[in-house]
């Protein structure tokens, strides 16, 4: 497969049909539409099923409804659409089917605006619905990542049976960058065995997310407690830049972590000794990691489009003691390279003056 | 009689289970059960059929039906459904919801199913309250009637007036057959029995959105005796909820 | 290398296409790229404006504060970035839709008459590949017949008739700011 | 008068009484045996006047009621 | 007013009356459902307005546009049914008007069951929606304290302009405990000059959360944000019982606060040094104080009906190296005293191995 | 003509403000803007009015008008208006919603208000599209009509038949005034405003639910020039959508 | 003074009731209560089954593992108490509902004929006020007088005329205990 | 026929030409001056065939028409 320019909404689309994607339902919203348009043709003519919800609550019930059956699924959304599947997603978390979500965020909270931002942060890592549970969180942070993970994304839900959110800013939906697109795959056949496919010739199945007795209902919240920790386990993703020998590290996900990078570009050029920690998988987050990378670092920079989310994550790996620092910018304005060099190259002005 | 032979007419349906309901006494959620099970029975389509439990009552429906059955979150269940089948069209799928369900919180999802022409059957149990929860307002519940968020009786200058959900979904043209029935005494039972057929026969042809509604009793929370609540739907609820078919397309004719 | 190149005008003016037409140029001969619109409000009408990165390395940021060049295809695009192109950069100027002045001696400012050209070659929609061949002459940061494949290879199907005289254009675009 | 015969899964009864209200030569009682879930079962008072038409097990919301019928011997 | 016997949603309702309320709008959900029966009589007999909505989606948007007249107005629910609220909250937030929710939390996730559960704690402090918000979220652990609360969260509602969740489990909902009203207020008839009341003889009213201009929305973020500074320095509640001189010290907050204090009573009788910090405002989360108690005990059990959710502000608070503990129950199982005193106990013995 | 004076005879509103609008050229949603503020003022209205702006391209609404107004979830105005009508029930409450958010997400809202009998007016601008988000198929999309999420044109298999809400809502008893109308040309925007000032009027009776849909051109999306589009309103909208009063109540007749 | 009493029944036989006169009964002469029920799942039938906590102080958990004292109505609940008394409490038994022995020895068991009372005084719905005012005599948390204010007090008014023959219920179950 | 008058505020204009196309003396015209906005406004040819029927301002979606019409002087 040859590398072409990808509309990022657009290769989250194909690349998810490459995995073997058999129904999606999703309702228009920007900056994520060219993803249900993309595929409101590209399915129809693979035969495919693909239905405009009359809203993103019905599509998150027709998500759970096809999971239900075994089949690769998906539907996608941005901010406040996400919110509108809020209680489908905690009932998908308690019946351990598996289902794919794609969002991509927007200026919020309310109407906001349809500008990029990563405001769902907390909504998608830790409270995705009422109850206790989480989804797997990918962020990709260029368009072929972005492929990548949403390809990787149905087997790893699969894999857990879990909801996958692959979550981006508007950036990444609607920006174009070279991608090499995965191979074709056939659509499986054969059902997983918890599958709701007939009752033909053994028991009848049930999915249900109800579990009258408190004991009951305790040992289903133990088993997906049990299936984060292997999460947490097997599913840690990262990616460093100039960590080795970094003094500040800057800490930022999705579009932020690629900012970022040029920023730690431009401060080394000015003899600051800055690298990037860029976590992927938002949950489970690196933890472990960035609090090695803590030892070894002066200082932690946060960089979020938002007024600090991961900063909690960032906090609690490497505890309260150590000096994060967080620059945030909201409601759809991307800090740029210069902006973010700005605060890197003040703190190392501190640290020059600490270490006098 | 020596000469005779003594014959089984009457019997437990295999598309359900041998639990035993937890229902209350005299809830007529049971006869709609048997009624949904004896159709499939009689149709063959027990091993290709998906049912969708709503919340309400019949919550636990999947360990009364012997098909493969999901739950569904509050009111979602067309939804669920259309999900299951744009997945698995070769497969049956119904839905089984109450007035609170399908007439309230999932007013929305039923009337895109029926106007998409959802090629799904759904069994509406219209019993005029919130069952499951203790007896509050449902949209059905009827001018007058005292529930436990009416305490006063129903006032239509505070709630409206009833919906009528088959006359509603009737109306649009995905629709391809839409029947109320009652479950108040055997004739009507029957009747509700052929209605229930009919539906998941127009699936079968694919014919469209089948909805049959069947007027329930809920005597619990009416507080009344299981007898006395039958006879409340036949004086009570027939007259507002006229029995019959409302939507009858041709080619449900010509089945 | 490493160069950012915005394109900007009102929605319809192509400033979209002519920034993809650099970027499939660009990704064809062998370098890193990416396009990025600024999307706008929900609703119709307004700015189009995207920015286009070339480099020989991996891109980091998509976006930048101050490009090293700009295409402008009006009044209120001069104006923007007539302030935001970085010192010693370039900017492109459709001289058919604007009549601001430009006050920067530190920039090159190329003038060229995008919307008489393209009219007089036939559709007043071609403006776009006016100005970005000419950007092309004042700063070759892909090969003219780089670009001439890319838009022959990305027009959309349906608009494959409009190939031949837009790539005249973009010629004409290249050797008016050539001459120039 | 066709004879019928019903069989009442009384573990199965909550005593609804609704099978009463409908046997049309009421012999349906209600019993004074508590089955295991707490309820007086149903039972039949006097079978001979059974005629098998059913109409209690159409009602019966609990699915307890089994009935034959005395169908005329089929000649071979 | 004597102390009477009440209900803990009876009370709650009965107390939001008192407090003024005009308007209640909400949907039957066990275990919050008697909130909403009582006020289908209390509400109508006063001739303020009462409607069961269609669903708490509904719920929620009417609570909205009253709230937007500049009137008192509350909805309740329990965990499903708040997640079916996620946008409109996020909506409300961004418009700055005042809102009360209770939410009676029960068994998650899907559709779990109706038992008493802290589940929602992530929901309600870090993700009630959308975007960066956080709506101030007050628990009690008596009826007395739901009742004062809910009287207080109109005040703070209005005060702050913000959404104040008053979170209970079904505990705290369904138990009966002697309360004392608090006096009835007066249906205030003047309205705030932000409220919409009809463009007469003055300038037309906006209420809106869209911001389409990034700076714009940038701007609107950065006034939630002051705002919830200004919250974290005025609206932290807490309460303690024999921290002073305590060694272990156990964080739980509402029924499992006051569950955890007779933990502690009989673990002194045994010997055992052990207090209770119970945070009332779980945001603004009591961390400045709970930091500060961190240097004087040997170390902090956290006890939750949940998977280990306050637990998060809890490590925040005291940071990643002192020893924290977690024992949390879930599905609607109940710790027992009996159950958190052999936690107690279990660490009481290590520390005393310690110490050898 | 010397013995003649000049009257005023078509002026703006009193109840639109100054603001220029966002609307393409030729968007109809002016026209309605105005036959609402022409109504307000006429009846005067405007200083007891509450206006809910949508989500969707009448989403700045609230520049427009000059009353107080706010902006709702995508969907929910018909839930927002009754919150703030039952809190001030001496208040005008009007909505203004396109097809995606009244027919699409906001059915159950739409239906629960109408059901209701909610004593308030809504102001439905039916495009056949999702105007704000660029062309995305609507229910209310004709069969066969191309848009960027039914790029082969809408299918009914897929897609079901478009809904025709004011049919569907007239079946309800709580709606008193239920009309279609037309943007497509002047003689049919007269008729339109006297079906607006009709539904204002029941609501100040306190009639009940009043509903006024206006076919209306979103030229831009139909990827038609404005004049192009009125008459695609008129050739393909209007027989789909028939024009006229779908419920009025007696009382309402004898306003 | 602080104690547990737990009631526990099949819905109907009013055990939440008998749990809430002693509760206000508590509550007016001062003491702190609480009471709490164990709701059951969103659906009809079922357990009904409350905890009452009288104490002189402060009450922390409204819940106990092993109540001092229950009162059972019916088979399964006295299955699940005699387990869970703690040692030293004490167990009253509704012996008309129940043919399960009691094999504890550590606690003290009152065994009296609650539903034969009732009807016999006019109504087996009443079985739960004999229970009450049996426990009373055999645990005087409150004064029997207490509780028959408490249960005129807290009838509600549609209930009133029951007054009467429910605290003549009441002090039988007393009597017939204390002389037991 | 009766003798009306218009006025088009060209600011608002966005030469949609609704307008032009129901205006039955057929004096409406585009013209060539771009508005602020940047579209070209419409203008009225021959104001003396104007009837002031109003049916533009009635079309217009920016409400940009005022319209004027002649009518006999009232006698005091
Ligand atoms: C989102 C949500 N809201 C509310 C509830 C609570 N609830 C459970 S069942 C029910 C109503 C059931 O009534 P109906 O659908 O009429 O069924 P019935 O019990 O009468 O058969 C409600 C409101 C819930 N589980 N989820
Ligand atoms: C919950 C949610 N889903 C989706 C959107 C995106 N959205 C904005 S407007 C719109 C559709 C508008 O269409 P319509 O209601 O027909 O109005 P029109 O623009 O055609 O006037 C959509 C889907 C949103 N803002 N919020
Ligand atoms: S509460 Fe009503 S609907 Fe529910 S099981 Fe009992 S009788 Fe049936
Ligand atoms: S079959 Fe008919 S006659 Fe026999 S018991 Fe049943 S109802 Fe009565
Ligand atoms: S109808 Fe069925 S459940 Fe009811 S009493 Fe008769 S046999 Fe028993
Ligand atoms: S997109 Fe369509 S509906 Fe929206 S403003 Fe333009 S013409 Fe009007
Ligand atoms: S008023 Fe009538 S005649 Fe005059 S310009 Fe307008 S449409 Fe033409
Ligand atoms: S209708 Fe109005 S906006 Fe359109 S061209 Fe005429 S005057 Fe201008
Ligand atoms: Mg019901
Ligand atoms: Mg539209």
């Amino acid at each position: 497969m040859a590398r072409e320019l990808w509309k990022g909404n657009e290769a989250l689309a194909e690349a998810s049909v490459r995995a073997g994607l058999v129904a999606y339902f999703g309702y228009p919203i920007t900056p994520q539409t060219e993803l249900l348009e993309y595929l409101s043709l590209r399915m129809v003519k693979l035969g495919r099923a693909f239905l405009q919800a009359e809203s993103e609550l019905a599509a998150i019930n027709m998500v759970y409804g096809a999971a239900c059956t075994g089949v690769r699924v998906m539907t996608s959304s941005s901010s406040p659409g996400i919110s509108l599947m809020q209680e489908g997603l905690s009932y998908i978390a308690a019946s351990e089917v598996p289902v794919v979500l794609v969002d991509i965020m927007r200026g919020g909270p309310g109407l906001g605006n349809i500008q990029p931002s990563q405001g769902d942060y907390f909504q998608v890592t830790r409270a995705a619905g009422h109850g206790d549970f989480h989804p797997l969180v990918l962020a990709p942070a260029t368009v072929q990542e972005a492929v990548d993970l949403v390809y990787l994304a149905f087997d790893l839900a699969e894999k857990y049976r879990t909801i996958v959110i692959v979550v981006a800013d508007g950036n990444i939906g609607q920006m174009m960058e070279p991608a090499e697109m995965p191979p074709m795959r056939k659509v499986k056949k054969d059902r997983p065995d918890w599958a709701l496919t007939g009752a033909d010739g053994r028991e009848h199945r049930i999915i249900t997310s109800l579990e009258l007795g408190a004991e009951r209902l305790e040992a289903l919240n133990l088993r997906l407690q049990k299936k984060i920790a292997r999460i947490r386990q097997a599913e840690v993703r990262y990616q460093e830049h100039k960590v080795e020998d970094a003094d500040i590290l800057i800490a930022a996900f999705g579009t932020m972590g690629r900012i970022s990078q040029t920023a730690a570009e431009m401060a080394r050029a000015k003899g600051i000794k800055a690298g990037v920690f860029r976590p992927i998988s938002l949950f489970p987050f690196p933890d472990e990691r960035l609090e090695e990378l803590s030892r070894q670092v002066s200082r932690i920079l946060v960089v979020e489009m938002n007024a600090g989310q991961m900063l909690d994550d960032v906090r609690l790996a490497v505890g309260k003691d150590f000096p994060v620092e967080f620059y945030g910018r909201m409601g759809g304005v991307v800090p740029l390279p210069d902006d973010v060099l700005e605060v890197v190259e003040r703190i190392g002005a501190e640290l020059n003056d600490e270490q006098r | 009689m020596n000469n005779a032979e003594e014959k089984l007419v009457f019997e437990r349906p295999r598309s359900l289970t041998d639990a035993h309901t937890h229902y209350c006494p005299g809830c007529t959620h049971g006869i709609a059960h048997r009624l949904v099970a004896e159709a499939l029975d009689e149709l063959g389509l027990r091993e290709r059929t998906l049912g969708i439990a709503p919340v309400g009552c019949a919550v636990l429906a999947y360990y009364y039906f012997n098909v493969d059955m999901a739950e569904a979150a509050h009111g979602r269940a067309p939804a669920m459904a259309t999900g299951m089948k744009r997945a698995n069209p070769d497969k049956i799928l119904f839905t089984y919801q109450g007035d609170g369900d399908l007439a309230a919180i999932g007013a929305g999802e039923i009337v895109h199913a029926a106007g998409r022409g959802e090629n799904i059957t759904v069994i509406f149990i219209n019993n005029a309250i919130y069952g499951m929860t203790g007896g509050q307002m449902a949209p059905t519940t009827l001018e007058g009637q005292k529930t436990t968020s009416s305490p006063m009786g129903r006032d239509i200058s505070i709630a409206g007036h009833p919906l009528r959900m088959s006359e509603l979904l009737a109306t649009l043209d995905g629709a391809a057959y839409v029947a109320r029935g009652s479950l108040h005494d055997p004739k009507h039972i029957r009747r509700a029995k052929k209605a229930i057929l009919t539906a998941f026969k127009v699936q079968q042809a694919g014919l469209g959105f089948s909805m049959v509604e069947l007027l329930s009793a809920c005597g619990t929370n009416w507080k009344m005796d299981p007898v006395e609540a039958l006879g409340w739907i036949k004086d009570n609820m027939v007259p507002y909820f006229p029995l019959g078919d409302y939507k009858v397309t041709d080619a449900v004719k010509n089945l | 290398m490493h160069q950012s190149i915005v394109f900007s005008g009102f929605g319809g003016q192509g400033a979209l296409f002519a920034g993809q037409v650099l970027t499939y140029a660009a990704m064809d001969t062998g370098r890193h790229v990416t396009w990025i619109p600024s999307y706008g409000p929900e609703m119709r009408g307004g700015v189009a404006r995207c920015t286009v990165i070339v480099s020989d390395d991996e891109i980091g940021s998509p976006i930048v504060r101050n490009p090293d060049v700009a295409v402008v295809f009006n009044n209120p695009s001069l104006e923007k970035f007539q302030t935001e192109v970085r010192s010693g950069g370039l900017m492109v100027v459709n001289s058919s839709m604007i009549n601001v002045s430009v006050d920067r001696s530190d920039i090159r400012t190329l003038w060229i008459a995008g919307g008489e050209i393209a009219i007089e070659l036939g559709d007043v929609r071609m403006t776009n590949m006016v100005l970005l061949g000419a950007m092309l002459a004042a700063n070759p940061v892909v090969e003219l017949s780089a670009a001439e494949q890319a838009l022959r290879d990305h027009l959309p199907e349906r608009k494959q008739h409009l190939a031949d005289p837009n790539v005249e254009v973009l010629r004409r675009g290249y050797r008016t700011a050539t001459k120039e | 008068m066709a004879k019928g015969r019903i069989v009442i899964d009384e573990g199965r009864c909550k005593g609804c009484e609704l099978c009463i209200s409908v046997c049309p030569p009421e012999i349906l009682v209600v019993s004074s045996r508590l089955n295991e879930r707490g309820y007086l079962a149903v039972e039949v008072m006097d079978m001979d006047r059974c005629t098998g038409c059913s109409l209690c097990a159409v009602i019966c919301p609990d699915v307890c009621i089994t009935v034959y019928r005395q169908v005329p011997a089929r000649s071979r």
